[in-house]
């Protein structure tokens, strides 16, 4: 089986690539303005339950959202905030589920990064690692029933989930059926506190491609150029027909497992890998070293950022949480063969 | 003309393949092959393209059928043994069940499930899972005891907006038979008098059904008068077609193939002793399985089930107190 | 010095440690980092090589556990969330469970489930599955109430010769506290009189226990003398002291956290009518969850579970009747 | 990933492994006629429920039996009377089993292939395809806890097996603890009805090793010279600490999946490939053209057999059946925490 490696990017003087560059570099910097406040609101004691963040992995993530388009489906993960952005979902879905709003698309049923939209094409993870990869082939075994051509389904995993049976089974079912999956591998290093060592024993996990009969390709995580490419990649084959992708990348988590998290447990002799280095500082140092974006653009952007995120904070914070007397318990669609039985 | 259990079940899956292209059949050998117990022969020559042979995956099965519904699709799940389920639990239970709770849009799959006993199956070809099932919320759980429930509830599942797990019962698929298929049906979420009778409710649902019929045959020659409530669909429990049984009756024997701890039968008598208390005579009993595994067996297995003969043995000692 | 809930689960950890080399540790992040709880702080310092961290492989992980102990090991599994046990279910039900059956070869599993509703927990981080697991023949389900009962029923569940499902509930793990750990304790199996009653009977388990105690507190002003009933382990279930509570009081409400459907509540009631029909003055009650998915937000999930206030309004309803 | 690829033998005139061929196919033709006695008892009735036969792929299960010694562990699959029977199943056992006898191992509470002693290291499959792979790794973990060194874990799957989740979580969880466990797959093209394009997508599925850091060994699993070879050959590595050890047959079932199916399903063109000749023929062939044995041992050994099997089916036809009023109906091996509670 072909396996694209692409190493890290050269820079190039003016790469076509430049404003795609710097549309996800922007895109980036929202998500990481917006897991900002989220750790702050969570260290105000705002957010119940847990908060997990993307830091470190938005250059990848970002990719993601961006090469989809609508139409396509998206089953971002824990990570996934610069994904979820560039493929169109709002700040107020994000601060709205995080808040438990009424008005948010989980209805404070469903928290933090367990939201979507199942019908504009995000769907909403479950907890359970490894479980959004078969039902991504199901949408697109439903596009192909459905006669809906040339639209791909990405997801997200962590390198730990890499370990469940999910993952396989839904990888051999891409396989199988040739389905335009693409399947992104952030190898962080970590599943919570357990290191790589101890979750799997390929020299690579895209060494697993070829085990599947997928395409795999591989890459360095922080390098957002390398992302945009071969993400970008990943997906076109996909489109074209070229059946599931296999995309993985090797970068640090720059935060806890989630924000109750200090991460101690990480090696520090990983931190000052090149892979280590923060995707968005590269990626910053990068357009502004081609002159793509000035100092003071990058300030504004950034400013920007934060003016639409504390918007959407607040007027969420204005909006009601649920009423539980106002709710009606009922499980079912069909609210007719509701028993409304609760055993008491 | 006669037609099976089985064949009610194809023709279902034919009909419900014919009447909307959203439908398609997914499962280990379901294909050319037509199922390990032919339940989808010839759909796969009937309907190319839309009767899928999936991998030894049971989790993923249910995942992808969860996608496709999302993306608009009826899929019809075979799990090829109901005791397979336990692979793909994680999917039905977690995620197709909290679906529609979670995010407002249906969840429109079929999983059939061949269930329940037959001789020599063993441990791992014979359980009765309904109420693992029907512990969660979000689904429907169906189990169907006759040719024409098999038939138009299987129609009902893949009409319905929810998931449906179908437990057709291996035991009644070559052995039951009908003159022809039915053109209506009672509505899903109803239970059926299935023999009325005055002196004593026996609740069942599957193969238990006939079990019961069965023992209320033999007591009527005692001059005992049974009622037998065909559960037909074990969530949502018809309610109050058992409390009105039990109203005329004032006795209770409640018949599952599953084990008791926490069983349909232990649903249905916790629901009638709290809101039926009065209307009961004497206490009210249940009949289950024994709390082992299945044994493979023949005579164990008679044993360990409920059969007509032990269910005449529990209903007259009810009769007594 | 005091002790909490999850203290006491890690000193009995580290005590079965010591004193049975067969005994080991096996699931996510048990190991240097001591576990997502830390209910395993230090243990793989204290007891190098015996406190293993797993990859995110469930299934794989109550399978090696099984396979050791039928090697003559004691494996205790820690999963990160009793929510996740799905993925391990195949394994724990049909695997462990039948083993002794099927094989006459004892399965010493211990499964330690994280289990219940906390706030913010969401619909996968909240289940309680309890009755799932008790609905298979072949396990010991406990649900621990109290700091004493974690400490010493997980040492027994660690003793005993088969698969243990061992549901320690979260909410409890902090704030509960106790004095010191217990010398002696209650035999598995056996339920407790959390306080003693004439009125009525509240049969309840794991983190409902101080529900129903702060319900009797509050009722004890209104000169109603409530009995709880504390399970401690849902099955074996002892029928016994319930009944004997019942014959005292007449009334029984039964609590869960569960959801309704073929819980534990409705095995207690079914077994209350069944064998103490004529001790009961009124008809007996059952308080569950809501039968949707455990809702996220603080103020729905306090709705969706029973509580003091929801025990004290359905026991003071039951006390009319 | 080193990977070991053993094409069809060239039979060598006196080969070393002469000895161990004669035991093989002996045990060969034994498993043949059990299988065959288990098929005509069937047709006559005397069976409840199904029949298993591992026909044509005696060679290769009758090498992992060999391969292993006491103190191993084996969890065998349906399709492996003959490694059972080298690894040291009784006659007996097997037929107990199949006609419910109470003096069986399972004690009629469990019947057909599902059938051991895990205290001899025999494992009794559970039906849910691939759960066995983890259970052999904790036996492997339990002996590593006690100390006790050098033994290797066994185990088989038919291709359709390599689909399940179990399969991936527990060849992972092997490698990364680098367990003795030797996993020996045998695509027999079909599983069930369902071929293997259906199955899998990847070109073989020995690919299947470097992605989990295992060495692979392919072979005809028709060849018994191949087979002995290099399974003997995985098995000492595992022995020698060199980890998991995944092998991949290539064969023909030469039977229905079940004694009830005639396998019409089989390509017809797959019947005339060199790989789907009866293993049993070729080593007879084998050790005739190598004058290892006359006809006429052939003939005596075939005679002893049939006696055997007869002999063993007759006694256990005069055996009981199971008692159930002497069933105390008790799961848990703690009788004192068995309610005895039926619901009734
Ligand atoms: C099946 C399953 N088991 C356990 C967990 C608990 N859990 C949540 S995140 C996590 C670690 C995930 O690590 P990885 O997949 O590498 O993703 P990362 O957090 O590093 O992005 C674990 C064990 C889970 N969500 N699902
Ligand atoms: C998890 C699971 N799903 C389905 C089955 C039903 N089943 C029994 S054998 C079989 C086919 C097995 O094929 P393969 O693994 O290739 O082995 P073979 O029969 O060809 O030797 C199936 C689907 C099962 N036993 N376990
Ligand atoms: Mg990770
Ligand atoms: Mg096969």
């Amino acid at each position: 089986m072909v396996q694209s490696v692409v190493e890290r990017s050269v820079p190039v003087e003016d790469a076509p690539l430049r404003a795609e560059y710097i549309k996800a570099f922007r895109g980036m910097l929202l998500a990481r303005v917006l897991d900002d406040k989220f750790a702050s609101l969570y260290r105000g004691g705002k957010i119940h339950g847990g908060v997990y963040l993307g830091r470190g992995q938005e250059a990848l993530s970002v990719s993601v959202g961006l090469a989809l388009r609508p139409g396509d489906v998206f089953a971002p993960l824990i990570r996934d905030g610069a994904g979820r952005l560039a493929f169109g979902e709002s700040i107020l879905d994000a601060v709205r589920t995080y808040l438990g709003s009424v008005l948010g698309p989980m209805r404070a049923r469903d928290g933090n990064v367990h939201r979507g939209r199942p019908l504009t094409g995000l769907l909403p993870m479950l907890s359970h690692l490894g479980a959004m990869v078969p039902v991504v082939n199901g949408v697109l075994l439903g596009h192909r029933f459905k006669g809906i051509r040339e639209t791909v389904g990405a997801t997200c995993l962590g390198e730990g989930g890499t370990s469940t049976g999910a993952f396989h089974e839904a990888l051999n079912q891409a396989a199988v059926e040739q389905l335009p999956l693409v399947l992104v591998i952030a190898n962080n290093q970590y599943a919570y506190s357990t290191p790589s060592s101890r979750q799997f024993a390929c020299h690579s996990l895209v060494d697993k491609a070829i085990g599947y009969g997928v395409r795999g390709h591989s890459l360095e995580g922080n390098d957002l150029e390398a992302c945009l490419t071969v993400v970008g990649d990943a997906v076109a084959r996909a489109r074209r027909g070229e059946g599931p992708q296999l995309v993985v990348a090797r970068l640090l988590r720059l935060c806890g497992h989630g924000e109750h998290d200090d991460a101690s447990y990480i090696d520090p002799a990983l931190k000052s890998a090149p892979f280590a280095r923060d995707c968005l500082r590269l990626a910053e140092e990068r357009v502004l070293a081609a002159g793509w974006m000035s100092p003071r653009e990058v300030e504004l952007w950034r400013a920007e950022c934060v003016q639409k995120v504390e918007e959407a904070v607040a007027q969420v914070q204005r909006e009601p949480g649920p009423d539980p007397y106002a709710e009606d318990w009922c499980a079912l669609a069909s609210r007719h063969l509701s028993e409304g039985y609760h055993g008491a | 003309m006669s037609i099976t259990y089985l064949e009610a079940i194809r023709a279902a899956q034919g009909k419900a393949l014919a009447d909307d292209p959203r439908v398609f059949i997914y499962g280990q050998d379901v294909g050319a092959f037509g199922g390990a117990f032919k339940a989808t022969k010839n759909l796969s020559q009937e309907f190319p393209g839309r009767v899928l042979d999936a991998p030894i995956s049971e989790d993923a099965i249910v995942g992808a059928a969860i996608g496709a519904a999302v993306a608009g699709m009826r899929p019809i799940v075979e799990m090829q043994f109901a005791d397979f389920s336990t692979i793909g639990f994680n999917q039905i239970v977690n995620h197709a069940g909290a679906y529609h709770w979670r995010t407002n849009v249906p969840c429109p799959i079929t999983i059939r499930l061949p269930g329940g006993g037959t001789s020599g199956g063993g441990p791992f070809h014979s359980q009765s899972l309904e109420a693992i099932y029907a512990h969660f919320p979000g689904v429907v759980v169906m189990t169907p005891a006759t040719v024409e429930d098999a038939y138009s509830m299987l129609l009902d599942a893949v009409a319905i907006d929810d998931p449906v797990i179908f437990f057709e019962h291996k035991f009644l698929y070559y052995h039951l038979k009908a003159e022809k298929l039915p053109t209506e049906a009672m509505p899903t979420g109803k239970a059926r008098i299935a023999r009325p009778g005055r002196d004593m409710t026996i609740v069942a649902y599957s193969a238990m059904v006939h079990e019961a019929l069965a023992a209320a045959e033999e007591l009527a020659a005692e001059r005992v008068e049974i009622e037998v409530v065909d559960l037909r669909t074990v969530k949502p429990l018809d309610t109050d077609t058992i409390m009105a049984s039990v109203a005329r009756t004032g006795r209770l024997l409640c018949v599952g193939e599953a084990w008791p701890y926490g069983g349909v039968t232990a649903e249905v008598l916790a629901r009638v002793a709290t809101e039926g208390f009065d209307l009961l005579d004497a206490p009210p009993q249940r009949l289950n399985a024994k709390d082992t595994p299945v044994p493979y067996h023949p005579t164990l297995w008679a044993a360990h089930r409920p059969t007509a003969r032990s269910i005449a043995v529990a209903a007259r000692n009810l009769l007594r107190l």
